[in-house]
């Protein structure tokens, strides 16, 4: 029917359909929302995703195990070390191995925990571009270019690292990349009171986020929500502390939490968590060890390059490795892992051969979006603004 | 309580509904008939001392190429925030029609996961709220993770070798 | 007389470039609308009703409260530029209107005026 | 008898070709009479100072969808600075919008949305295919992903890279700007507008 009758028909109902549709500046990505609003109340909001679905969990299936891995780099875009690191832990957890070399372990917590300030300074700055604080934006992204700099610096590449492989890592850290690391680490908690001081005593910035979009405790855990919207909300599970993987219980950090759940407290809650991030990788930059980048065992990892012109058998590894790729066991499990939206995790089915017979991501956004907009009823259209931007969805890996 | 622990409660006190139990590369996995699901996740739910309050994920897998008998799978993984312990609790669906009562009554998280189920594996979820396609287009035919719902990988059209070319070309044109 | 000469003068200007590049922009342009074109904008989806609907009477109110505040700062602007002439006296004039506007903007703020719903 | 078919084979043929080629010559025709005041008084000269002003102002519509949009936004950020070459306001709306930088994958679902958005840009519009997904499907060669966006709008520049840098991206502009430049008075800015 044409859009004149439906107007006709839907004359006498009091509320205004608005389409909060795929192009819109503050969904942060093509999110859409259907709201029925009564003037300036949003009286409901139903979601609309998929459009962004790029079949990755059907093309893995055809893809080899080490294929897969920059899959998962292009799911959560903004912290894709977390991905691979994820993908790798369930893989290595069904092959059997479950201790990696300690370089290997501390190489990975400094990239997944550079990837979550990254991801961080992504939320802060487009967080606080939608409500209002256009300054915050160019400072958050000027701390990101250090972070993608040590990226490119170890893996050659900007965002989508691929760096966490199955059995370590993929190639060594240089000298110069570690002294690129601890020159961040001495300058970023200046720069995290640098966004403080423009946020958090901020009479607008409180005036906006205090009080809306509040999650009981009760309704965190029922709707499903992980990560820094639970842990606002005064439940204490955050997976790194919970099920320690790849050594994180080598280094001292504790869990920020508050106790309302509003905007406000998620905003503390990210912002002591790069503090959190930026221990962490202090800790694990000062103690790491040498020895092997990756497990020696030349049936998962490639053999080093300079074996191959010396011993015979590494060439057999390595053609074998590179031509067929890793046998998995036949099994299924799932390893959940804290990454810096929530509990990110692969649940994967192997059927004995070299690629994955179903591989599934665990995406902490495409379970909360159900929550968030639980949350949006009975709000102003500008707290809807304010609420996406506090839940931090990326929709790479709403979508899948 | 360790996975061991978990698996024998659930054996002593579901018996009936349990098709089997075990622990799987260390968690407690536990095989439950469609029919007894409601039941089963409502005493995970509500038992003191187990207390799964938190629904993680919800999976849909097609074993039809290892030729299972029930050649559907639901999987749903549980966690219990108060004790820090999980189970997975895998459901076996027939292959004629695939329908899994929903879970929505206990966990409201579940509404989004089980739409995809519907949408990527055609299940039907009784109970559900608002069952409808999530993901894909409304008009959109077939269910696209099932085993036999084709990848449509498009041929590449340009290619550098010339044996190829000739065929990629003879191919073109009888296409138009 | 001659004094206002120049004012007219600017008036005249001002009318002629606004409606200069209104003319020209319609005139000169290029302009080949299409239906999806000139469909209302709705973040790229079909538009599901018509625009108009009925909008509650917040809006009226708040748009009522604007204007009254808006015209105070309006007479503001020449009061302050020919402040140095006017001296004390000016000073206790604007003194008096704007304590006028404050008892109704009090009286506003208590009724709940202010608050959306 | 194998005469006369080959004689009405080619008779066909001749008129099939006359009937294209007077499409194509009205279609020219048509062209050059388009928007009739704008062609006729602009001479290239004039055309040249319009597609000056134009390539310096590229307005771009906030089109992010998938990871090349993080990088649009490092782009239009202080270090690498989009505003030295007139591309950094991103206008949220087509309709004040005259470059529409597609980054990230087109998906089935999203395709309709785009040509919607395309259509409703004011003419003189430009497209960048931002990164290999939208150049050609990228890596994702499934039921899913437009194998390309150049499927659903004309797109004018394809910048490659998964996700390309900023700089990858200013370069795509800058190239952009040129084609604008080369392009202006001649008739394919007129076709451009027609």
């Amino acid at each position: 029917m044409s859009v004149t009758e439906q107007g006709l028909l839907e004359r006498d109902k009091d509320t205004m359909t608005l389409n909060m549709g795929p192009q819109h500046p503050s969904t942060h990505g093509v999110f859409r929302m259907i709201l029925e609003m009564d003037g300036e109340i949003v009286r409901s909001s139903e979601p609309d995703i998929g459009f962004l679905h790029t079949g990755i969990e059907k093309t893995a299936e055809v893809k080899r195990y080490v294929h897969c891995i920059p899959m998962t780099d292009r799911l959560d875009y903004l912290s894709p070390p977390q991905n691979n690191l994820a993908f790798c832990l369930t893989v290595e957890k069904l092959l059997g191995l479950d201790e990696m070399p300690a370089r290997a372990d501390y190489l990975r917590v400094i990239m997944c925990e550079l990837g979550r300030i990254g991801s961080h300074l992504v939320w802060l700055g487009t967080h606080a571009l939608d409500i209002g604080a256009m300054t915050v934006f160019l400072y958050a992204w000027r701390e990101r270019e250090l972070v993608l700099d040590l990226n490119e610096m170890i893996s050659g590449v900007r965002m989508m690292t691929s760096y966490i492989r199955i059995g370590g890592v993929a190639q060594d850290a240089t000298p110069q990349w570690i002294q690129g690391v601890r020159e961040f680490v001495d300058i970023f908690p200046a720069k995290i009171d640098e966004y403080e001081s423009l946020l958090t005593n901020n009479p607008i910035w409180m005036d906006r986020t205090r009080g809306i979009g509040t999650l009981a405790r009760e309704d965190a855990i029922n709707w499903s929500m992980s990560g820094p919207i639970l842990r606002a909300s005064g439940v204490k599970l955050d997976w790194r502390k919970q099920r320690p993987y790849s050594r994180y219980d080598d280094f001292t950090f504790d869990i920020p939490t508050q106790e309302h759940g509003d905007i406000y407290d998620r905003y503390l809650v990210r912002i002591e968590e790069m503090r959190q991030s930026r221990e962490i990788i202090k800790q694990a930059i000062n103690q790491l060890p040498d020895g092997p980048y990756k497990i020696q065992d030349n049936k998962v990892s490639l053999p080093e390059r300079d074996t191959l012109h010396t011993s015979m058998e590494a060439l057999i590894h390595h053609f074998k490795l590179v031509s067929d790729g890793v046998k998995v066991p036949p099994g299924e499990t799932y390893v959940p892992t804290e990454g810096p939206r929530g509990e990110v995790g692969f649940y994967i089915v192997s059927d004995g051969s070299n690629t994955p017979y179903r591989m599934k991501l665990r995406a902490p956004s495409f379970m909360a979006i159900p929550g968030m907009c639980h949350l949006m009823t009975d709000s102003f259209i500008a707290d809807v603004v304010a609420i996406i931007g506090s839940v931090d969805i990326v929709m790479g890996e709403v979508d899948r | 309580m360790t996975s061991e622990e978990i698996v024998a409660k659930c054996q002593s006190s579901l018996g009936g509904d349990l098709v089997q139990a075990e622990v799987n590369l260390g968690d407690a996995v536990i095989y439950v008939s469609p029919e007894a699901l409601p039941k089963a996740a409502e005493w995970l739910k509500n038992d003191p001392d187990l207390r799964f309050d938190y629904l993680s994920q919800i999976t849909g897998v097609d074993y039809l190429e290892q030729d299972r008998e029930p050649r559907f799978e639901a999987v749903y993984e549980l966690h219990s925030i108060d004790h820090g312990h999980s189970i997975r609790i895998r459901v076996g669906l027939d292959e004629e029609n695939p329908t899994v009562p929903t879970v929505t009554t206990l966990w409201k998280g579940a509404d989004f996961p089980e739409r995809e189920l519907f949408d990527m594996f055609g299940f039907q979820v009784t109970g559900h709220p608002n069952l409808k396609r999530l993901l894909m287009p409304e008009d959109w035919e077939g269910h696209p993770l099932l085993k036999d719902y084709p990848l449509t990988i498009e041929e590449i059209s340009f290619s550098h070798n010339p044996d190829h070319k000739s065929e990629l070309i003879k191919t073109k044109s009888n296409q138009e | 007389m001659a004094e206002y000469f120049f004012v007219f003068i600017f008036a005249i200007v001002a009318l002629g470039v606004i409606a200069g590049l209104l003319l020209l922009s319609s005139f000169l342009g290029p302009k080949n609308p299409n239906t999806e074109k000139d469909l209302p904008y709705e973040c790229g989806m079909l538009p599901s009703e018509e625009a108009k609907g009925r909008f509650p009477v917040r809006f009226a109110t708040i748009a009522m409260l604007f204007i009254i505040f808006d015209i105070e700062v309006v007479f503001m602007y020449p009061w302050a530029v020919a402040l140095d002439e006017l001296k004390i006296f000016g000073l206790i004039e604007m003194g008096i209107f704007i304590a006028i506007l404050a008892v109704a903007y009090i009286y506003i703020w208590g009724r709940g005026g202010l608050e959306w719903d | 008898m194998g005469l006369i078919d080959q004689a009405v084979e080619s008779i066909e043929t001749e008129v099939n070709n006359l009937k294209l080629n007077a499409k194509d010559a009205f279609d020219q025709l048509g062209a050059e009479f388009s928007g009739a005041i704008y062609d006729s008084i602009l001479t290239t000269k004039l055309g040249k100072i319009v597609g000056w002003a134009q390539k310096n102002a590229l307005w771009p519509a906030t089109f992010g969808l998938a990871c090349c949009a993080i990088e649009m936004m490092a782009m239009a950020n202080s270090r690498w600075d989009a505003a030295r070459f007139g591309a950094e306001v991103f206008r949220a709306s087509p309709r004040q919008a005259d470059l529409m930088i597609v980054s990230g994958r087109v998906s089935q679902k999203m395709a309709p949305v785009l040509k919607r958005i395309y259509n409703q840009m004011a003419d003189p519009k430009w497209v960048i295919a931002m990164g290999a997904c939208s150049s050609c499907g990228g890596i994702f060669n499934n039921y899913a992903i437009v194998q390309g966006v150049d499927r659903v709008v004309p797109v004018d520049v394809y910048v490659p890279g998964c996700p390309p840098g900023p700089e990858a991206l200013i370069y795509g502009i800058i190239k952009l700007q040129e084609k604008i430049l080369n392009e202006a008075g001649t008739d394919k800015a007129r076709q451009r507008v027609a």
